[in-house]
């Protein structure tokens, strides 16, 4: 069985396609046909699945957050448009896709388009580096954990520009909790992270997901991985951590002055952070596409099972996210940023010293033993 | 004052627990309302529908049964213009000055049939007029589905309150206690001039017109002007709505209590 | 950053309702506020003018439309007394019945506005599922599920449809399990106490001295609760509690209400059971006929003189969910009152905004205000 | 405490500022007083506890126009009522804030609707109108429609 991987997905599709041109087209059948053509597009169709795959993931973690949230309050959510409104969001996707986007009179313009568009680049491009099975990410990058998280924290930076740019008060206090905020929590995020990476011997997501193979991060890196979630609710700026969009008081924080597109971008940025959160969360700690071995066979050789198995821990994530927004109220600003250097700070850096810890004595009961260096 | 203090104390801080609680009553939560959430589908599923009823209750973990007590919304009005007679209760009880009587084909040329015209726009439900409505014939039923895209479509005509009536929906059956003692229509007799103005114009048809004796004429004094007969009112068929009242000349008639 | 001036309202998250809070910010810290108020405004007081003593009593539930039934009870009190009538003993009863289910709604609704101020976001849900069974209840007796129209001056309007009690018993053994759940949510919570607790703080002294009522002077530890001070109705015969806190903040406002709306489910217990088992008339006997009752109008003066309408002012002032509200309506002969004035608690409670709310920050201001339980259809009139 | 009671507390303080005390259903009493002595009448009933001033309105009775407050003793815990008639051409009292400031906003409405002025209030501007409203609405003489327009709509005959 040849392992079907994204890029050669991508490949035949690509191939299928200039075979298909170049039967219509007899006269071009040998320069479409060229392998650096194929090549050439399978690039192109690789993006386009990346970006219809997260796409679609993305919406559909709206519709689980919807119905999730629904139940806890003890009602439905959506129910209209499609089966169990699964197609609602779609509905407002295209709802929101025809309205007219206002553009504030006082607003700068150049910031006023551009940050929410490079908000939401910035947050597809991190799908490009985040590994979804064996074979099914695009190559193999060495630092792709700080890439990604390179990546990741750019956000601060374009909310700041769009709320700046709205010419509003609540945008402005928004843009800053948020920048204030993110900065805060990007750095226990990272010694958290760093407690993965020293166990995991390398900042290669595929290899720090192979590393699990005995036993997953979470148990015995449990500190690292408390310290992992709240800086990623903070950073994806979700109840409790929700203060730049703090409804109550600031309307709508960064985003009060968008409307139409403009504002469908910022949502749909905002959950693909938080599909990326969600999946980091799988990767780093949770075993990624891997399943424990006393789990039957049968569960996990069937084809894509590697991505079938990631998808639901993600969505299990991403569930307890919803978990935790559904039944807690909003911390202030002085008290989240007092949490976030006293206590995750010092936590963060007691977890680096757990890994450190781990990695000398080797074996833990009643995890078991990290594989030697090199598998 | 001690003794008084019943609100209570903050329960104790457990740092360990700091989330837990809440959690954990959320997640209790979702675990009922994952086979019974409380809300139904609305267009689907209706309060008001008796066929829901039974189901509803059962399925929704309410402890109320939902549909039963529907039967007293007070929504749009069913009109059985047929019992109608036309006495403008409802329009002189209503706060919102939003009924108006119009006529509706039926009554003789002289006086025609005038019904209520409801204006759902101004309209603030509260019942009033089927209070009034001595015949019972303005009632509210359960409807309450109203958006139309035309303002114009808010009045209702009586024609259009009729089919209300007759598409059957359950009723308001609550009505207003009404005092026992009820005033009655009197008569000042010397203002009195036998005009026969509400004996024409009562909707019920209870007052009558009898002669009375025409006084002799004395030398020097003028007899007024006027026709000898007075009205007398059958207490018992009145639905007190005034309309003589209103419709006196002379301001003769007036509300109280026989002596 | 320079301090500024930002407006919050009219249209703003944090404003249940149409009002507007102006306030002065220096960072996130706030340096005055100035409330502005006026943007719900009919004009209530000058329409009454115009209106039957029964038909005043549509405008009270707009009054306030989280709490209707208790501005109901506090016009009909006043009217009856400026018109010289009393209610029989049922009508009573009855009027406590719908008082305290009013109680126990509006504190609901408070609940869900509260912990959604604060970003609670699913016991919104639950305080209003809850609430919905109330106005369940109200539907099946009054035909309305907010503005009810139920009270008379003289009495109520029907009596109780056959079987209420039982369904009124079985809404009670619901809820009463439910405050616990409630409070789960909100004490259980480190983050509640975290942003609650000596938020908004106003002392018993200065509540007085600003008009302050209702829950947030219980809050502060002055017992003041006109259902025992100056018990009206049938409040004298009942058997409950004045809910007490001795913190004077945000946290103390919250346990008053909750223990408010127990002491309400023990109010109407012993109400039901009395309703179960004495029956008789609902409205006053001795009613006249043009105490609200439908007559022809008629534009000619002295029509009106034929009849002796007595005179007199009526004076009242009832504990509202919100605090203390009072009514004073004067007849001076005639279908319709002289004038109707009304005192709102809520009205005196954010005069005195700039008193606890200087000094803390901006994202304190919500769960400040919603503490205060402000409906602005009370405030404006 | 009953209307002779307070009679009693207040009349030798006040001396002819005091009109009258009447006893008043709900209240310890209705207190009439003289408008010039407002002051006074405010300082000493609250000197006799009643600390917590609820309301203040007004009423338009067309030839002159009358101004009650209701305070509340926490103590007693009764209300009293307050009222004095103003003349109509010149409607003006002094602002009972100095005593209880939670007159404020109660008598910015009282100014607002019945054009009754508070000689020294701290900010005596619209409350509830729009700012530059130029009526009193709560006059007898602001009609809010002609009885005319009313009649016309319902008679019928």
């Amino acid at each position: 069985m040849s392992t079907v991987t994204l890029y050669s997905v991508s490949y035949d599709i690509a191939s299928l396609i200039l075979h298909i041109l170049g039967f219509i087209i007899p006269p071009a059948n040998a320069a479409l046909t060229n392998g650096n053509v194929i090549t050439g597009l399978a690039v192109l169709v690789f993006g386009v699945i990346l970006l219809a795959a997260s796409m679609l993931n993305t919406i559909l973690l709206i519709w689980w957050e919807r119905k999730l949230l629904g139940r806890i309050m003890d009602r439905r959510g959506a129910m209209h448009v499609g089966y169990a409104g699964l197609l609602q969001n779609f509905a407002d996707g295209f709802k929101l896709f025809r309205k007219t986007t206002v553009q504030p009179r006082e607003a700068d313009a150049l910031g006023f388009f551009s940050g929410p568009t490079a908000y939401m680049v910035t947050s597809f491009l991190l799908f490009g580096i985040l590994p979804i099975s064996s074979g099914w990410n695009s190559g193999i990058l060495p630092l792709s954990l700080l890439l990604a998280l390179a990546i990741f924290s750019f956000a601060p930076l374009f909310i700041f520009v769009s709320a700046w740019s709205s010419n509003n008060k609540y945008s402005l206090m928004g843009g800053m909790r948020s920048a204030a905020q993110m900065i805060a929590y990007e750095v226990p995020l990272l010694l958290a992270v760093v407690a993965v990476v020293i166990v995991a011997g390398s900042f290669d997501l595929t290899t720090i997901v192979y590393e699990q193979q005995n036993y997953w991060f979470w148990g015995p890196l449990f500190v690292a991985l408390i310290v992992f979630v709240a800086g990623m609710l903070a950073e994806m700026e979700r109840i409790p951590f929700d203060l730049p969009e703090a409804e109550a008081e600031l309307v709508e924080g960064w985003n009060t002055e968008y409307g139409g597109m403009l504002f469908a971008f910022f949502m749909l940025a905002d959950y693909l952070r938080a599909l990326v959160g969600s999946i980091l969360v799988v990767l780093l700690f949770l075993g990624g596409w891997t399943m424990p071995s006393w789990v039957p066979s049968a569960a996990t050789s069937f084809p894509l099972a590697g991505i079938f198995w990631f998808m639901v821990k993600t969505y299990i994530v991403f569930g307890l996210f919803v978990w935790v927004r559904a039944s807690l109220p909003r911390v202030r600003t002085d008290q989240l940023l007092r949490v976030g250097w006293n206590r995750m700070i010092p936590l963060s850096l007691l977890s680096v010293f757990l890994a450190a810890l781990l990695v000398t004595v080797k074996c833990v009961w009643p995890f078991g033993c990290i594989p030697s260096a090199g598998t | 004052m001690a003794n008084d203090v019943t609100a209570t104390e903050k329960p104790e801080q457990n740092p360990v627990l700091w989330v837990v609680r809440p959690m954990a009553t959320a997640a209790r939560q979702f675990a009922k309302s994952l086979f019974r959430p409380s809300t139904i589908v609305y267009p689907y599923e209706r309060l008001e529908d008796p066929k829901f009823r039974d189901r509803l209750e059962v399925a929704s973990g309410k402890p109320l049964g939902v549909g039963a007590v529907w039967d007293n919304y007070r929504g749009v009005h069913a009109l059985n213009i047929a019992t109608c007679i036309s006495c403008n209760l409802c329009a002189f009880s209503c706060p919102d000055i939003c009924i108006e009587m119009v006529t509706v084909p039926g009554g003789d040329p002289k006086h025609p049939k005038k019904c209520p015209a409801i204006d759902y726009g101004k309209c603030s439900y509260c019942g009033f007029c089927s209070d009034a409505c001595p015949e019972g014939c303005l009632t509210m039923t359960t409807r309450y589905e109203l958006s139309t895209p035309k303002r114009a479509e808010m009045v209702y005509s009586p024609e259009k309150l009729y089919d209300v009536f007759r598409s059957k929906l359950p009723m308001n059956p609550i009505r207003l206690a009404r005092p026992a003692n009820e005033d009655a229509i009197l008569l000042d007799p010397p203002l009195c001039i036998g005009c026969n103005a509400c004996a024409r114009d009562c909707p019920t048809q209870c007052i009558t017109m009898l002669d009375i004796p025409k006084p002799e004429s004395k030398p020097g004094e003028k007899l007024p002007r006027r026709i000898w007969k007075e009205p007398v009112v059958n207490d018992s068929d009145c639905v007190r709505c005034g309309t003589c009242i209103s419709v006196c000349p002379k301001e003769c008639l007036f509300w109280g209590t026989h002596k | 950053m320079s301090e500024m001036w930002i407006n919050m309202g009219p249209q703003h998250p944090m404003t249940h309702g149409l009002w507007n809070l102006r306030v002065r910010l220096d960072g996130e810290l706030i340096k005055d506020v100035d409330p502005e108020v006026g943007y719900l405004h009919r004009g209530i007081e000058k329409i009454s003018e115009d209106r039957h003593y029964n038909e005043v009593i549509t405008l009270m539930d707009r009054c306030c439309y989280v709490a209707g039934f208790a501005w109901e009870h506090l016009y009909t009190i006043a009217a009856e007394r400026a018109l010289h009538i009393t209610p029989p003993e049922r009508a009573e009863y009855l009027r406590v019945l719908s008082d305290e289910f009013q109680r126990i709604a509006s504190h609901l609704m408070w609940y869900a506005a509260f912990v959604q101020d604060i970003g609670l976001m699913s016991p919104f849900l639950y305080g209003m599922r809850d609430r919905d069974l109330i106005l369940d209840l109200y539907q099946s007796y009054t035909g309305a599920r907010m503005t009810y129209e139920y009270f008379r001056v003289g009495g109520v309007r029907s009596d109780l449809p056959p079987g209420f009690t039982d369904q009124a018993r079985k809404v009670l053994d619901w809820l009463t399990p439910r405050f616990n759940e409630y409070d789960q949510l909100c004490l259980g919570s480190d983050i509640f106490h975290k942003r609650c607790d000596n938020l908004g703080v106003l002392k018993a002294n200065d509540c007085v001295t600003h008009g302050v009522t209702g829950p947030m002077i219980r809050s502060a530890g002055l017992k003041r609760d006109l259902r025992k001070d100056r018990p009206y109705s049938v409040y004298r015969q009942l058997d409950f509690d004045v809910a007490l806190a001795d913190s004077a903040d945000v946290t103390g406002r919250y346990l008053v209400r909750m223990e408010e709306m127990r002491q309400s489910v023990r109010i109407l217990r012993q109400v039901v059971d009395w309703l179960d088992h004495h029956p008789g008339p609902v409205i006053a006997e001795e009613l006249p006929r043009w105490l609200g009752a439908p007559y022809a109008p008629v534009g000619k003066e002295g029509y009106l003189l034929k009849r002796h309408y007595p005179k007199g002012v009526g004076f009242s002032a009832v504990e509202e969910p919100h605090g203390e509200a009072q009514a004073y309506v004067v007849n001076e002969g005639g279908e319709h009152p002289y004038r109707v004035k009304f005192r709102s608690p809520v009205f005196a409670n954010i005069s005195a905004a700039r008193q606890y709310m200087v000094g803390y920050r901006v994202a304190d201001i919500p769960p400040i205000m919603g503490s205060v339980d402000v409906c602005v259809g009370e405030v404006d009139r | 405490m009953e209307a002779e009671e307070l009679s009693r507390a207040l009349a030798p303080a006040l001396g002819d500022r005091l009109t009258a005390v009447e006893p008043f259903p709900g209240t310890a009493g209705r207190v009439r007083f003289r408008p010039d002595g407002a002051l006074d009448v405010f300082r000493r009933i609250h000197e006799l506890g009643f600390t917590h001033l609820s309301t203040v309105g007004g009423i338009d009775w067309v030839d002159h126009r009358e101004v009650f407050y209701v305070a509340w003793s926490d103590a007693l815990k009764q209300y009293v009522f307050l009222s004095t008639d103003l003349p109509a051409d010149s409607p003006h009292i002094e602002s009972a804030t100095s005593v209880w400031p939670s007159a404020d906003w109660h008598e910015r409405e009282t100014w607002e609707f019945v054009g009754i002025t508070f000689d020294h209030h701290p900010d005596l501007r619209h409350l509830l109108m729009p700012d530059g409203y130029a009526f009193h609405p709560l006059l007898r003489s602001f009609k809010l429609h002609e009885p005319e327009e009313l009649e016309v709509k319902v008679r019928h005959v």
